[in-house]
């Protein structure tokens, strides 16, 4: 069982994304809803199940926390406002603050680039991906 | 030191007829005990009771009152134990303006089938008053023997 | 009509005409719009953890500029509206982030939510008011098929962004009416494009961005109009489809009102 | 001072076991005005009753405290017992001894010390009682039913039945309500018309039944037994006498584009009209938003072409006064429209219907003649997609929908996609849904009957996305049981929409002064026990404005609402409870505290004369409970501000008597 090894991260993960699993009636909707479906391993409403089951270490070991558009949609049709967006960007949080674990680094940016790209691209990226 | 007598506090519990009352009766019925210091009035309703009942008990040298009606939304009478709610809120702040320690008045909502809650709400309300001692802020001396 | 304005960091870079066709309409409209002294990059993405405090100061500070001038604080850019918007609610709503992002700033008044975030779409609409924006148009597009594409920082979350309806939104729609051409309205208006990962996942916001031109052009839109830089950038750069021009929606109003 | 008898009862050992009955007596005997004190095997025994009856005559008692056995048990037995021998029952006191003191205390001491001081607030109690005598009320023998879905229909069948006067008063121009406009009906696939309008017709004849159609309630007045109800009976421009139903009036009408509710919309029909065939009353009805007769004063085809002259353009409303004894709600529900999920695509794609709107599409009276059609093109759809539980079983912080489970709507989709794929088997049927839920007779069976024979396929996941490209609908949707996001070609997608209570019930509750819940439903007066009655003495419940229901559902709640009103009708007098709250007119000050909190509308302010100073005569506005309506919850007594309200039984002095001998030290 992860229940007890993960108990502090599970913790961390609820009170920094404000969210509350239990409102979750396993519709689905997050997940039909989702236009970053493809490109994920774990998708929204699998967060939001394997929060509540504890399981942050897989969630957080995927590429699927990257892969998340920050749409929203889940959060706007969600019936039961459980806002999984939230317990993404939670977990990704969990795991670039830990020292060292920064998804995007400076020296990956010139090579990112070109000449029309929007400074907001950047921005956000580095807010996303970095400490 | 030995002499001193072990202190009783002195309880009233208004439960209204529909639900706490039968709560009570239930408690009795499965036997779960509570100190006999409570002693129940029965009123239709929680809203039946005035604020100034409570004031009158402590005032006649009741060390706790407790009220219990039915859970909200669940009132016979459709709405009378918000009215209930609302009221004790404002005795609330006003026992406290008084300096009348708060834990003793107390509101609960015990419905007819939950004897176990209204054994355990006495059980607890009692230990919590015995704790906090004789009330003697609004005791009127006049009115003892 | 007087507001603040917070342009942020790409409409002073590669978004210029977005920034410049507005001020122009702006300045046709009667609409003054004075550029708050001091700003900084809002972030380009509301920092969703409540635990985030130091993210969101850059926008408290903003917004706490325009309430010490007595404005209404106005944003172009979809994205950095959806920051200040977001966090002005968390100000207002959520006394743990208010209280420590108030002692980060060190301000004599702490800023509690007061100021009024408004897009300049709402400018146009709850202000000026489209019916007088018609009377205003010297050149009407008459003729032409316009998308308008809200992608999602726009309307998400509703609760919050508060402008329209957002599943069936209208306020471009109007707005496209009011200069004169036909909105087209398409399934996947209010649908991301994948910008946010353009970076580093090129071939997503392909995908995304392909859908959603595909999408307009099913329903005959020959431009598709968008208040977002990155959206601009993505649907343009990463979209590739030759039929469909995307462009900003204040270029085409700076157009109607002759001001282009 | 009242002479009161004290009466212990051992209860066997119950009582006596842990609480020194003797002492008990002894004690109370000293109490002040106790003439009289004994103790009893078994009080409520015919013969402990007998004891107490001899000690009443003997002692002329004129108040009795029986230590026994909570109220809720034998107070009604005691009272009766003394009403026997001439002693007003309600100066009969009971102190509860066994539930809250033998029962649960195991000291004898303790339990007898208990004991005396619950007699003693008993004593104290009953020294301040007044005779109280309960009240009668006559009962108008005559019921009204709100609303004329199924509903109303049967409650009125069964009332008229039995023998009384029914009026139904319904909003629009025929009775039927939502099954009038369905297809067929789960589980056994009648169809709904050919089970409905033979009621219809049975209401229609029955000379017990009064029908006000296109009629609307405008007031309601007085207490259970003796309701007074103002109905508006909106102008139809028709004389409902005089008219056939012949329908040459809609024939010729020029006025042809007017969108056709019964159908949902789907097709038109004319500004003078009859909903459909089989409406009842059978009565053409003119729409004044349409009518260009109405609307410019040019026209009037209609009346040319009545041969009995029963077209009136200058009709008016009327308002019509009625007595009631009782009240039925049966004011239904309507589909919630699904605009705000637009997710869904229904204000934007033509082909993005609700299942009510599938009802239309496939009945053969609907706008396609039985044969399944989209709107959009008018062409048969080979898949479809329906959506369950679009805006029910949704957060209660979520505006857009609905935190109950809409109940009807996981059958109804089975029967949609069986019969689709009975009659259409090369159309692929899918539907998604979050838990099937199918409580009831025959119901799974009929569920698991549309997967099993007739290949529907059940995908547990919703519905993301719809859009609308090229006449097709692109369905984004998850499947949680494989793991994968399934992308449909639809042609056709069903949203099966929340119920939601009509919206006209709101108002219709504030006028019957009946409570309603979060969702504008309905509450009965006992979630379990009193399941259709209102709180509210006179008001019934039946169909789905109490709750969502089905068809057999509906119909069963609809006879037991029956039954409690013929129960009540058949009275010739009602009893009230004597414990009502009571105004002293000298002490009020009319400040209406008293009537804002009265849930039942108990009280009234009229103004009255007051003699005055100096043989004056002063006119002061007062309150006053009527008895009959009052159901004694005291409310306006903590509510009135100068002590004039009181509660008979539970008064302030009698309340305050007993706290003082509660605490006495």
């Amino acid at each position: 069982m992860s229940h007890n090894k993960n108990a502090a991260a599970v913790e961390e993960v609820l009170r920094s994304s404000g969210v509350d699993v239990r409102k979750c009636m396993r519709c689905g909707k997050c997940t039909a809803t989702c236009p970053a479906f493809d490109e994920m391993e774990y998708h929204p409403h699998q967060f939001v199940y394997m929060v509540e089951k504890g399981q942050i270490d897989k969630l957080a070991a995927s590429d699927s926390i990257y892969r998340c558009l920050s749409c929203f949609a889940c959060m706007e049709r969600c019936p039961r406002q459980v806002e999984p967006a939230k317990l993404i960007e939670a977990v990704r949080l969990h795991v670039i603050r830990a020292k060292g674990a920064n998804h995007l680094k400076p020296e990956q940016i010139p090579a990112m680039l070109d000449e029309d790209l929007p400074q907001q691209a950047i921005a956000s990226a580095f807010r996303k991906y970095s400490k | 030191m030995q002499d001193v007598k072990e202190f009783r506090p002195t309880i009233v519990a208004f439960c209204c007829n529909w639900c706490s009352y039968a709560g009570a009766d239930l408690a009795g019925s499965s036997r779960l005990g509570y100190p006999a210091d409570v002693k129940i009035i029965r009123v239709p309703c929680s809203c039946r009771v005035n604020p100034l009942f409570i004031l009158r008990a402590f005032q006649r040298g009741a060390d706790g009152v407790i009220m219990a009606g039915c859970h909200p939304g669940d009132c016979h009478y459709t709405s009378g134990n918000y009215f209930a709610r609302r009221r004790m809120t404002l005795l609330f702040s006003m026992l406290d303006y008084l300096g009348i320690e708060r834990e003793r008045t107390r509101v609960e909502w015990i419905s007819a089938a939950e004897g176990a809650k209204f054994a355990k709400t006495m059980n607890e309300f009692v230990a919590t008053v015995t704790a906090l001692g004789e009330n003697k802020r609004l005791e009127d001396l006049r009115c003892k023997k | 009509m007087k507001f603040s304005y917070y342009p942020g960091c790409t409409l002073k870079t590669k978004a210029k005409d977005l920034d410049a066709y507005m001020r122009a309409s702006a300045e046709a409209l009667g609409v003054e719009l004075a550029e708050l002294p001091e700003w900084q990059c809002c972030g380009a993405v509301y920092p969703m953890a409540k635990d985030e405090i130091a993210t969101k100061l850059s926008a408290v500070r903003a917004l706490m500029s325009a309430r010490d001038l007595g404005t209404d604080l106005v944003t172009l850019c979809s994205a950095c509206h959806n920051v200040i918007k977001q966090v002005n609610h968390d100000m207002k709503t959520d006394a743990d982030i208010a209280l420590r992002a108030n002692n980060y700033i060190g301000a004599e008044t702490p800023y509690m939510g007061e100021t009024a975030v408004l897009h300049f779409l709402e400018v146009l609409r709850d202000r000026v008011g489209f019916d007088t924006l018609k009377a205003k148009v010297k050149n009407p597009l008459t003729g032409r098929k316009i998308g308008a594409y809200y992608g999602c920082l726009l309307l998400r979350p509703s609760k919050i962004m508060a402008m329209d309806d957002p599943e069936n939104p209208t306020i471009i729609e109007d707005f496209i009416r009011a200069i004169g051409a036909e909105p087209v309205i398409y399934g996947m208006r209010n649908e991301c494009c994948g910008g946010y990962v353009t970076l580093e996942n090129k071939g997503e916001a392909e995908r995304r961005s392909n859908i959603v031109l595909e999408s307009a052009k099913a329903k005959g839109a020959d431009t598709v109009v968008t208040a977002c830089p990155l959206c601009l950038y993505n649907l343009k750069k990463n979209g590739g489809c030759d039929d469909v021009s995307v462009v900003y929606f204040t270029e085409l109003l700076a157009e109607a009102l002759g001001v282009k | 001072m009242q002479r009161i008898g004290v009466f212990v009862c051992h209860c066997g050992t119950n009582i006596a076991a842990t609480v020194d009955v003797k002492a008990v007596v002894e004690a109370l005997s000293h109490e002040p005005g106790v003439v009289f004190a004994t103790d009893y095997q078994y009080m409520c025994s015919e013969s402990g009753q007998t004891l107490m009856r001899e000690a009443i005559r003997e002692h002329k008692l004129g108040g009795v405290v029986v230590c026994s056995c909570s109220p809720r048990m034998h107070e009604a037995t005691f009272r009766k017992a003394a009403a026997k021998e001439g002693l007003n029952p309600y100066m009969v006191e009971i102190a509860n001894i066994r539930e809250q003191v033998s029962w649960i205390h195991k000291d004898i001491k303790e339990g007898t010390e208990k004991a005396i001081i619950l007699g003693r607030a008993a004593i104290a109690k009953v020294h301040l009682n007044q005779p109280l005598q309960a009240g009668e009320s006559p009962v108008t023998k005559r019921a009204l039913v709100i609303g004329g879905g199924i509903a109303g229909i049967q409650t009125a069948l069964d009332i008229a039945e039995a023998g009384f006067e029914v009026d139904i008063v319904e909003k629009e121009p025929t009775i039927g309500g939502k099954m009038a406009q369905i297809d067929k009906t789960f589980p056994t696939l009648d169809c709904a018309a050919c089970i409905l309008t033979p009621k219809m017709v049975d209401v229609a004849q029955h000379e017990k039944i009064k029908i006000f159609s296109y009629s609307e309630i405008e007031s309601v007045k007085g207490f259970v037994g003796n309701f007074r109800v103002a109905i508006r009976r909106k102008a139809r421009y028709v004389d409902e006498d005089k008219c056939t139903g012949c329908g040459i009036c809609t024939e010729k009408c020029p006025q042809k584009k007017v969108p056709n509710e019964f159908n949902m919309g789907f097709d038109t029909r004319r500004a003078v009209y009859i909903p459909f065939a089989q409406a009842v009353p059978k009565v053409a009805t003119i729409d004044a938003n349409y009518c260009t007769m109405l609307k410019t004063g040019k026209c009037g085809v209609c009346a040319k072409f009545c041969g009995v002259g029963a077209i009136d353009y200058k009709q008016q409303d009327q308002i019509v006064e009625r007595e009631y004894g009782a009240i039925v709600a049966a004011t239904g529900f309507n589909p919630l429209k699904p605009t705000q999920y637009d997710e869904l695509g229904y204000a934007t794609c033509a082909d993005v219907v609700t299942s009510l709107e599938l009802e239309r599409l496939m009945n053969a009276a609907g706008p396609t003649a039985g044969t399944l059609l989209r709107p959009s093109d008018k062409k048969h759809p080979h898949t479809i997609v329906f959506v369950q539980c679009v805006g029910s079983r949704c957060d209660a912080e979520n505006e857009k929908g609905k935190p109950y489970c809409s109940k009807i709507c996981c059958m109804y989709t089975a029967k949609h996609a069986m019969l689709i794929r009975d009659k259409y088997p090369d159309t692929e049927v899918y539907v998604f849904y979050i838990d099937v839920r199918t409580p009831g007779k025959n119901f799974d069976e009929f569920y698991r009957r549309a997967v099993e024979q007739y290949g529907v396929h059940y995908i547990k996941g919703q519905v993301g996305k719809v859009v609308e490209e090229n006449g097709t609908l692109k369905v984004q949707a998850s499947d949680l049981l494989s793991g994968e996001q399934l992308h449909i070609d639809a042609d056709l997608v069903v949203l099966a929409t929340a119920v939601e209570p009509d919206k006209s019930a709101r108002g219709i509750a504030t006028m019957l002064t009946a409570s309603m819940d979060t969702n504008d439903f309905f509450t009965e007066a006992h979630a379990k026990l009193r399941p259709v009655e209102s709180p509210t003495a006179g008001i019934f419940l039946s169909g789905v404005c109490q709750g969502p229901k089905d068809i057999p559902e509906t119909v069963s709640q609809a006879s037991a609402a029956a039954a409690k009103v013929i129960g009540l009708l058949a009275k010739d007098k009602l009893t009230c409870n004597p414990c009502v709250a009571q105004s002293d007119e000298l002490l009020c000050n009319g400040c209406s505290s008293c009537e804002r909190v009265c849930p039942y509308g108990a009280i009234t302010y009229s103004d009255k004369e007051f003699r005055g100073p100096n043989r004056t005569t002063l006119i002061r506005r007062v309150a006053s409970v009527n008895p009959a309506v009052c159901q004694g919850c005291g409310a306006c007594t903590v509510a009135c501000p100068s002590g004039a309200m009181d509660l008979k039984g539970f008064s302030n002095r009698q309340i305050m008597a007993e706290v003082d001998a509660i605490c006495k030290m």
